[in-house]
């Protein structure tokens, strides 16, 4: 669970900043936690604990909040982070074999990595595009109507 | 930025905005509007149908009458362009040719506001154009 | 003042940008500048018109053409030939999926025939970024109207004669629930607004608020003042990036009008609007755990009483409804109570946003007024099943709700109703289903969903769920029994019962209603191990119709498991105890000689 | 008050509003089991979330089942708590939590005083439905030198949480994850000893399965006592007893000092002594040291660092070495008797006994999880070798005794060995909220005002709230006392210190719930406070009972002084009884 991530001063400035913009509220916690993500990506544990330390919230309860909403995370996305969208409208329009196919393809799990950093793959809830299910969402990008064997050369875009 | 402070302000605010949004007003009841239509093609272009459906529009909204306007295509009179087809509620639809900004305020004032009819019309078995095509 | 003579209106609900629909209003401009026609046609970037299945929208008025699917590259033809020369582009219009004619103007398509826009008034209609189009569509005229005429009681009065219901999924009387938070007194209420739409599928509250977020705002106003808040909140998904946007920039426009902040309008009623983002956890969707979100907490709820209204943000009393419910208020306020109230049926007043999708052909955003039928949603507005298929269940209420079958299609919808049906409203998710689902695969799909959404906090729920669900993986890998059918239904009685709230105390409802309606499906999966629906994938049988099979041996290469013998042109077989089923062989074979079972 | 009318099961009952259907149906004689509910209605503990659906019951015009811990009754209201429907749900409801839980019951130190186990037993639950390749959450395990955490026996009553945070306000732990995976943890998983922990062990005290149990010793002490080379002795808390006699059936308040003094002899200890004569000890150096610092503030020294705080809690040193860095010079320097006993011992008692240090074990028998963590504290060990070697809590020595087949309700009372067995009646109130200070005032008062006391019992610094305030006539001087047990009391106060809203002379501080009494190695209380009640009262009247009552009394501390220490707060003293402590910022 432990990452690579050192915190350094400039970081701390970055973390002050934002938990001061919010008055150190703790009732703001979960702002403050979203605009870190924002900030460096994802919430490693040395973000939590400055975090913590600065808006005076025991470490512990920061890492309930953080563990208990799936927005957060605690591991780096890809360059390219996939998110196959699962609601209701992509399942039965067949979202979980596009996700097979992604996962066969890049050989990771859900919520995996590929070993060199460039792709991520996650599901997510509902984006509302349900016209255009299902659903895959590349960065900001995104693809509708995605069959499986679509998958292949969705990736080839991505060939740097 | 003036502030809002009353119901009147409020209202003097929407009637100065609702102008802007009365085409889009209208075009959600069409069917209890005075629908006019006029004929956009090239040749009508040419024969200055652009000029007459700005008459129209500032004529209708001048008299605040229920009117909408909309531009179709050619309606096969190119020999009497421009041409324009009014349909008034209940009415079956008329279309009027060579219509220049004169007789179009001649259309609105005689036909659409007291009901007479007026020279110009053409004779069609044309039927309504909800159901034209 | 340019007066135009049409208006572009494209659609930039998410739905459609994700369709380039940016890219579209680009184009039409640089088209509209081309040919010099800057004075007579004007673009709008409008919310959703709720016919996502078919976009990108463009929208022309006043003539009404509704052109589908758009692309950016066809604008260049939809200004030289409709904006210059008034010839419809034939080939975008909306095609009947039955008569397949191209439907000239909204006016006469299906979709939009049976339904009453309410909640949806502007959505697809005004730029939810300017304020003055809203004003002009009578905007912030009801709060105005409150202030100059009622007092806070008499504006509930009048909320509550109009039987408006929240439409969040409960369905508590609005008016009441008003009432209520009026009568607590505390040097501080709270109006919260919950937009964390969490049901996978539904997404009305979202288009509201791209659409037209300024309703929802005056609204809130209007709550604060009947119940005296002076504070609102609004709880909004961080994945709704566009709403989020609309929003902010509809506070900072009603904030320079003077319709949110200190003395607004003169009436010395302060109110102003905070945004609280939601993280990604549906159990949100429940006041209390929405409101410990709210606090910076985990989103786990407690137990009511108390209730928000008495102790609810920071303690204090709050009033929460969710979007749509607010979308209702100001029109109430404009077109009186009785107007309202003769809407719909006995008990469920007004219209209901519903999200259709599913194996449906028109998927979108649909506001249709309480007591219409299933049948008139499904085949009239939705236009049927696609490819023709046959119509097997509708799931309504997402995660929570239950599955209404054909014997369904003609009873009235309203709350009541499909309560008693054995599903419920929630939020308005509408998922159809064909004869190729398997009821008892999607029974598990929810499941899977309350699993990971279930907070665990309460036994039932936490672990209870989590059994449903392997019993139910159990029964579609096939090796469920009859004994399990029994305490899958004694399990989901008791989660109902004894979950502390509602995500528990209803999230049984899918295996429930299935169970009920679908009992055959469940007990052919248990007894012959067959999954009618041909879906799961454990109880395909795999064989070989030795009258079409040539011999060919091109299954046999493909097979990844060995399980395909025989000789060279003579007909194969799949032994049934290797086979994993995964299709290599289905999928290879030129003489249809495989059957799938 | 509003008064409610209700029927429970067909019994009219009235009661206050805002009482719950849980304490209503109680008191019609009602019992309705409960899980993760906790009240412990003497110290203002609740733990009320509704979580574990055990206490339901069926309210009519309801729809579903309520949980009667936490609903209110109303008027009229009607209220059946054993229908079918309510026994089903119940035992559905058990099934469920059982079959997320290990079935090691036979091997769980929990076992014979798990809650969870004996529900199990009362409601009859004989085979686990759909337990066939269900899932079991399964969490990292942790053993920090106090207790053990084994979450895969969590079962989410909070419990733990709710200890560590609203009511010690550590804040070591919280809920993490979601649904099936949610547990309680410290940040991130971590093991106790990087989070804020203090180890006061509270969430082990009312733990109602086997997640949380104390770090097992029992079997170092056997192997020792085992060991021909060893010269193996041991000490007891005060506190101890006065609640070991509640593992053996007897009824809490009963005082086993005698019999507890004999089952320790059979149990093969050379020594059998008291820390109540270290607390003596401890009286000599912090009272010398309090009288030192209140002469020179009353002369007017500016630099001296007022009010004293005790230090004799090990949990509450954590606690400020975490929280109060900027304070660490405030509380007394003064070791608490534990070690001060250790640290006597091992030098004094050893030279006595002609023993070498390393082949002398010294056990402690503490009613607390902490002292098990103080003994491996560095700053107490010589070259390595640990002043206090193993420290047992009191349910640990129950342990020890039942596997010996000691019939510990038969034997006959014996008393401790000297040197260091003789106590005063100061030494044992240690053992309770309000005692150290007690005995601090009994000694400080006669040395300072060498006059003797009047009355010896200080009514005023007794009790059970949690914040206490007293001023004692010191001859003239008043002088300000402030008294806090469990960690968040003593957070209000600090805090109050820090702010300057406050203004004491000497302040007492214990991290449990009534003191050592209610420490987390002491017999499970399972919710009832009347126990720690009982328990408080037991040590005053032990303290009653003594021939001797005050520190300065006790004729062998007097000889230790003269023979080997010299005088309170001398070198030597202060070497072997006095320390410092650390930094140890966490959050």
């Amino acid at each position: 669970m432990s990452t690579t991530f050192k915190i350094q001063e400039s970081h701390i400035k970055t973390i002050h900043d934002i938990c001061d913009s919010f008055n150190n509220d703790p009732g703001e916690l979960i702002n403050v936690l979203h605009k870190c993500q924002g900030e460096f990506g994802y919430l490693p544990e040395d973000v939590q604990r400055e975090i913590a330390s600065k808006m005076k919230i025991s470490v512990a309860k920061v890492y309930g909040v953080v563990s208990f909403y799936s927005f957060f995370t605690m591991t780096p996305k890809g360059r390219h982070a996939i998110s196959v969208c699962m609601g209701t409208a992509c399942y039965v329009r067949g979202a979980e074999k596009v996700v097979d196919e992604f996962k066969s393809q890049l050989s990771i799990k859900v919520g995996g990595v590929t070993e060199d950093g460039k792709f991520s793959l996650d599901c997510l809830r509902c984006v509302g595009a349900c016209g255009l299910a299902p659903v895959v969402l590349i960065g900001e990008k995104v693809y509708g109507r995605v069959e499986p064997h679509q998958v292949k050369d969705i990736l080839a875009e991505y060939n740097d | 930025m003036n502030k809002i402070k009353s119901l009147d302000d409020l209202r003097k605010m929407k009637q100065s905005l609702e102008h802007g949004m009365n085409i889009r007003e209208k075009s959600n009841s069409p069917e209890s509007l005075v629908q006019i239509r006029v004929a956009m093609a090239t040749c009508g272009i040419a024969a200055g149908a652009r000029t007459v459906m700005n008459t129209l529009i500032e004529k209708i909204e001048k008299e605040k009458i229920p009117a909408v306007v909309t531009q179709g295509g050619c309606m096969g009179y190119c020999y009497a362009e421009p041409t324009i087809e009014v349909k008034v509620p209940g009415k079956d639809p008329v279309v009027f040719g060579n219509v220049d900004s004169k007789v179009a305020i001649e259309i609105v004032d005689k036909y659409i506001v007291n009901g007479e009819l007026i020279d110009g019309v053409i004779p069609t078995n044309y039927q309504t154009i909800n159901e034209q095509k | 003042m340019a007066q135009y003579k049409m208006h572009l209106l494209v659609c930039g609900g998410t739905g459609c940008r994700a369709s380039q629909s940016e890219e579209i209003i680009k184009n039409l401009n640089t088209e509209i500048k081309n040919l010099g026609l800057e004075n007579d046609a004007q673009v709008v970037t409008t919310g959703c018109f709720g016919f996502c299945e078919k976009g990108p929208i463009v929208k022309i008025v006043p003539d009404n053409t509704f052109y589908t699917q758009v692309k950016p590259e066809d604008c260049e033809e939809i200004v030289r030939e409709h904006i210059l020369k008034g010839r419809k582009v034939t080939r975008l219009l909306y095609e009947d999926p039955e008569t397949h004619k191209h439907v000239e103007d909204s006016k006469h398509m299906g979709f939009y025939q049976k339904q009453l826009r309410i909640a949806l008034r502007n959505c697809g209609f005004i730029d939810p970024e300017n304020i003055d189009e809203y004003i002009a569509r009578d905007g912030y005229a009801a709060i105005a109207k409150i202030f100059e005429s009622m007092t806070p009681q008499q504006a509930i009065d009048e909320i509550k004669k109009s039987g408006l219901r929240g439409r969040g999924g409960g369905g508590f009387p609005t008016g009441l629930k008003w009432e209520i938070a009026s009568k607590n007194s505390a040097d501080q209420k709270y109006v919260v607004c919950n937009a964390d739409e969490g049901d996978p599928g539904a997404f009305m509250d979202r288009s509201i608020l791209e659409g037209d977020p300024h309703s929802v705002i005056e609204a809130m106003a209007i709550c604060g003042y009947c119940i005296g808040a002076t504070k609102g909140l609004v709880y909004i998904r961080a994945e709704y990036p566009l709403a989020i946007k609309r929003l902010q920039t509809a506070i900072k426009q009603a904030r320079e009008y003077g319709l949110l902040g200190n003395d607004i309008m003169d009436s010395g009623f302060d109110f102003d609007i905070e945004l609280k983002y939601g993280a990604g956890a549906f159990v949100c969707g429940e006041e209390t755990s929405l409101i410990h979100s709210m606090e910076g907490l985990r989103g786990e709820p407690t137990v009511k009483p108390p209730f928000p209204a008495e102790k609810g943000y920071k303690g204090k009393p709050t009033n929460v409804n969710n979007v749509e419910t607010f979308a209702n208020v100001p029109v109430i306020y404009l077109k009186g109570a009785d107007w309202y109230n003769k809407i719909g049926t006995e008990k469920s007043k007004g219209t209901k946003v519903f999200a259709l999708a599913g194996k449906i052909n028109n998927v979108g955003l649909i506001e249709v007024p309480m007591g219409i039928t299933l049948r008139e949603v499904i085949f009239e507005i939705g236009g049927g099943i696609k490819n023709g298929k046959k119509f097997k269940a509708v799931q309504t209420g997402g995660p929570s709700g239950g599955c209404l079958t054909e014997k369904h299609l003609d009873t009235p919808i309203d709350f009541d109703n499909l309560i008693a049906s054995g599903s419920m409203m929630g939020s308005g998710g509408m998922i159809v289903m064909d004869e190729d689902d398997c009821m008892v695969s999607m029974a598990k799909f929810y499941l899977e969903f309350t699993v990971e959404e279930s907070c665990g906090k309460c036994a039932p729920c936490r672990i209870g769920n989590k059994r449903l669900h392997e019993i139910l993986e159990k029964i579609c890998a096939g090796k469920g029994t009859e004994d399990d059918l029994e305490y899958l239904e004694n399990l989901s009685k008791v989660i109902k019962d004894t979950s502390l709230c509602g995500l528990g105390q209803t999230s049984p409802n899918p295996v429930l209603s299935t169970l009920e309606n679908f009992y055959d499906e469940y007990l052919s999966h248990v007894k012959e191990r067959r999954c009618i629906a041909g879906s799961c994938k454990a109880l395909k049988l795999y064989t070989i119709i030795s009258d079409k099979c040539t011999g060919c041996t091109a299954c046999t290469r493909a097979c990844p498991v060995g399980a395909i013998t025989g000789e060279k042109r003579q007909p194969h077989v799949i032994d049934a105890d290797k086979c994993i089923r995964c299709g290599a062989c289905y999928d290879k074979c030129k003489f249809t000689a495989i059957h799938v079972q | 008050m509003e008064k409610i009318n209700l029927t429970i099961d067909n019994i009219n009952v009235e009661v206050d509003k805002g009482t719950t259907i849980y304490k209503a149906a109680k008191k019609a004689g009602i019992d309705i089991p409960v899980l993760c509910y906790l009240n412990l209605e003497h110290l203002n503990i609740e733990n009320r979330p509704g979580g574990c659906r055990i206490c339901v019951v069926e309210v009519e015009g309801r729809k579903n089942l309520a949980p009667s811990c936490s609903t209110e009754c109303t008027q009229g209201m009607v209220v059946k708590t054993h229908t079918l429907r309510v026994l089903n749900a119940r035992k559905t409801v058990l099934e469920l939590i059982l079959s997320d839980h290990p079935a090691a019951c036979l091997t769980c130190s929990s076992s014979g005083q798990c809650d969870l186990q004996d529900l199990s037993q009362k409601m009859g639950i004989r085979e686990i439905h759909a337990v066939e390749n269900a899932k079991v959450s399964t969490y990292r395990k942790d053993a920090s030198p106090a207790l053990n955490r084994d979450m895969d026996k969590c079962i989410m009553c909070r419990r733990c949480e709710t200890i560590c945070n609203d009511v010690q306000t550590v804040g070591a732990l919280s809920g993490i994850n979601r649904g099936f995976m949610s547990v309680v943890a410290p940040a991130f998983e971590q093991d106790l000893e990087d989070s804020p922990c203090t180890f006061c062990g509270q969430c082990v005290a009312v733990c109602p399965t086997g997640a949380l149990t104390p770090f097992d010793d029992t079997n170092r002490v056997i192997r020792a006592l085992a060991d021909p080379k060893k010269t193996v002795i041991v000490q007891t808390a005060p506190a101890v007893r006065a609640a070991l006699g509640e593992e053996f059936g007897m009824e809490p308040g009963t005082l086993v000092t005698g019999k507890m003094v004999a089952a320790l002899r059979t149990l093969g200890f050379d020594k059998v002594f008291d820390t109540d004569f270290a607390a003596d000890l401890t009286i000599m150096e912090e009272g010398t040291e309090l009288l030192g610092r209140l002469t020179k503030f009353l002369a007017g020294d500016k630099d001296v660092k007022l009010p004293i705080l005790t230090s004799c809690c090990p949990a509450w040193v954590n606690f400020f070495e975490h929280n109060y860095t900027d304070m660490l010079d405030v509380p007394s320097t003064a070791r608490s008797p534990q070690q001060m006993f250790g640290a006597i011992a091992k030098t004094y008692f050893a030279d006595m006994m002609k023993v070498k240090r390393e082949d002398l074990v010294v056990v402690s028998v503490m009613p607390c999880l902490a002292k098990k963590y103080e003994c491996e504290r560095d700053e107490f060990k010589v070259d390595g070798n640990p002043d206090v070697d193993y420290s047992i809590s009191t349910r640990e020595l129950a342990r020890l005794i039942k596997a010996a087949n000691i019939n510990f309700k038969a034997l006959p009372d014996e008393d401790y060995d000297n040197p260091m067995g003789e106590s005063t009646g100061a030494g044992v109130i240690f053992g309770v909220t309000g005692g150290v200070i007690e005995a601090a005032v009994r000694t400080a008062y006669e040395l300072h005002t060498g006059k003797k006391l009047q009355k010896i019992d200080f009514e005023e610094l007794r009790g059970l709230e949690g914040i206490r305030m007293a001023t004692i006539d010191f001859d003239g001087i008043p002088i300000n006392i402030g008294i806090a047990h469990q960690l968040g009391n003593a957070r209000k106060l600090l805090d109050g210190i820090r702010s300057g809203m406050y203004n004491f002379h000497a302040i007492e501080i214990m991290a449990c719930p009534g003191g050592c009494i209610g420490g987390a190695g002491q017999p499970l209380h399972h919710g009832d406070s009347n126990i720690i009640r009982a328990r408080f009262d037991a040590i005053y009247r032990e303290d009653a009972g003594k021939p001797i009552r005050k520190s300065h009394e006790n004729p062998y501390i007097v000889k230790l002084y003269e023979e080997f220490l010299g005088h309170p707060m001398s070198e030597k003293a202060h070497h072997l009884l006095h320390t410092h402590y650390f930094e140890k910022h966490k959050i």
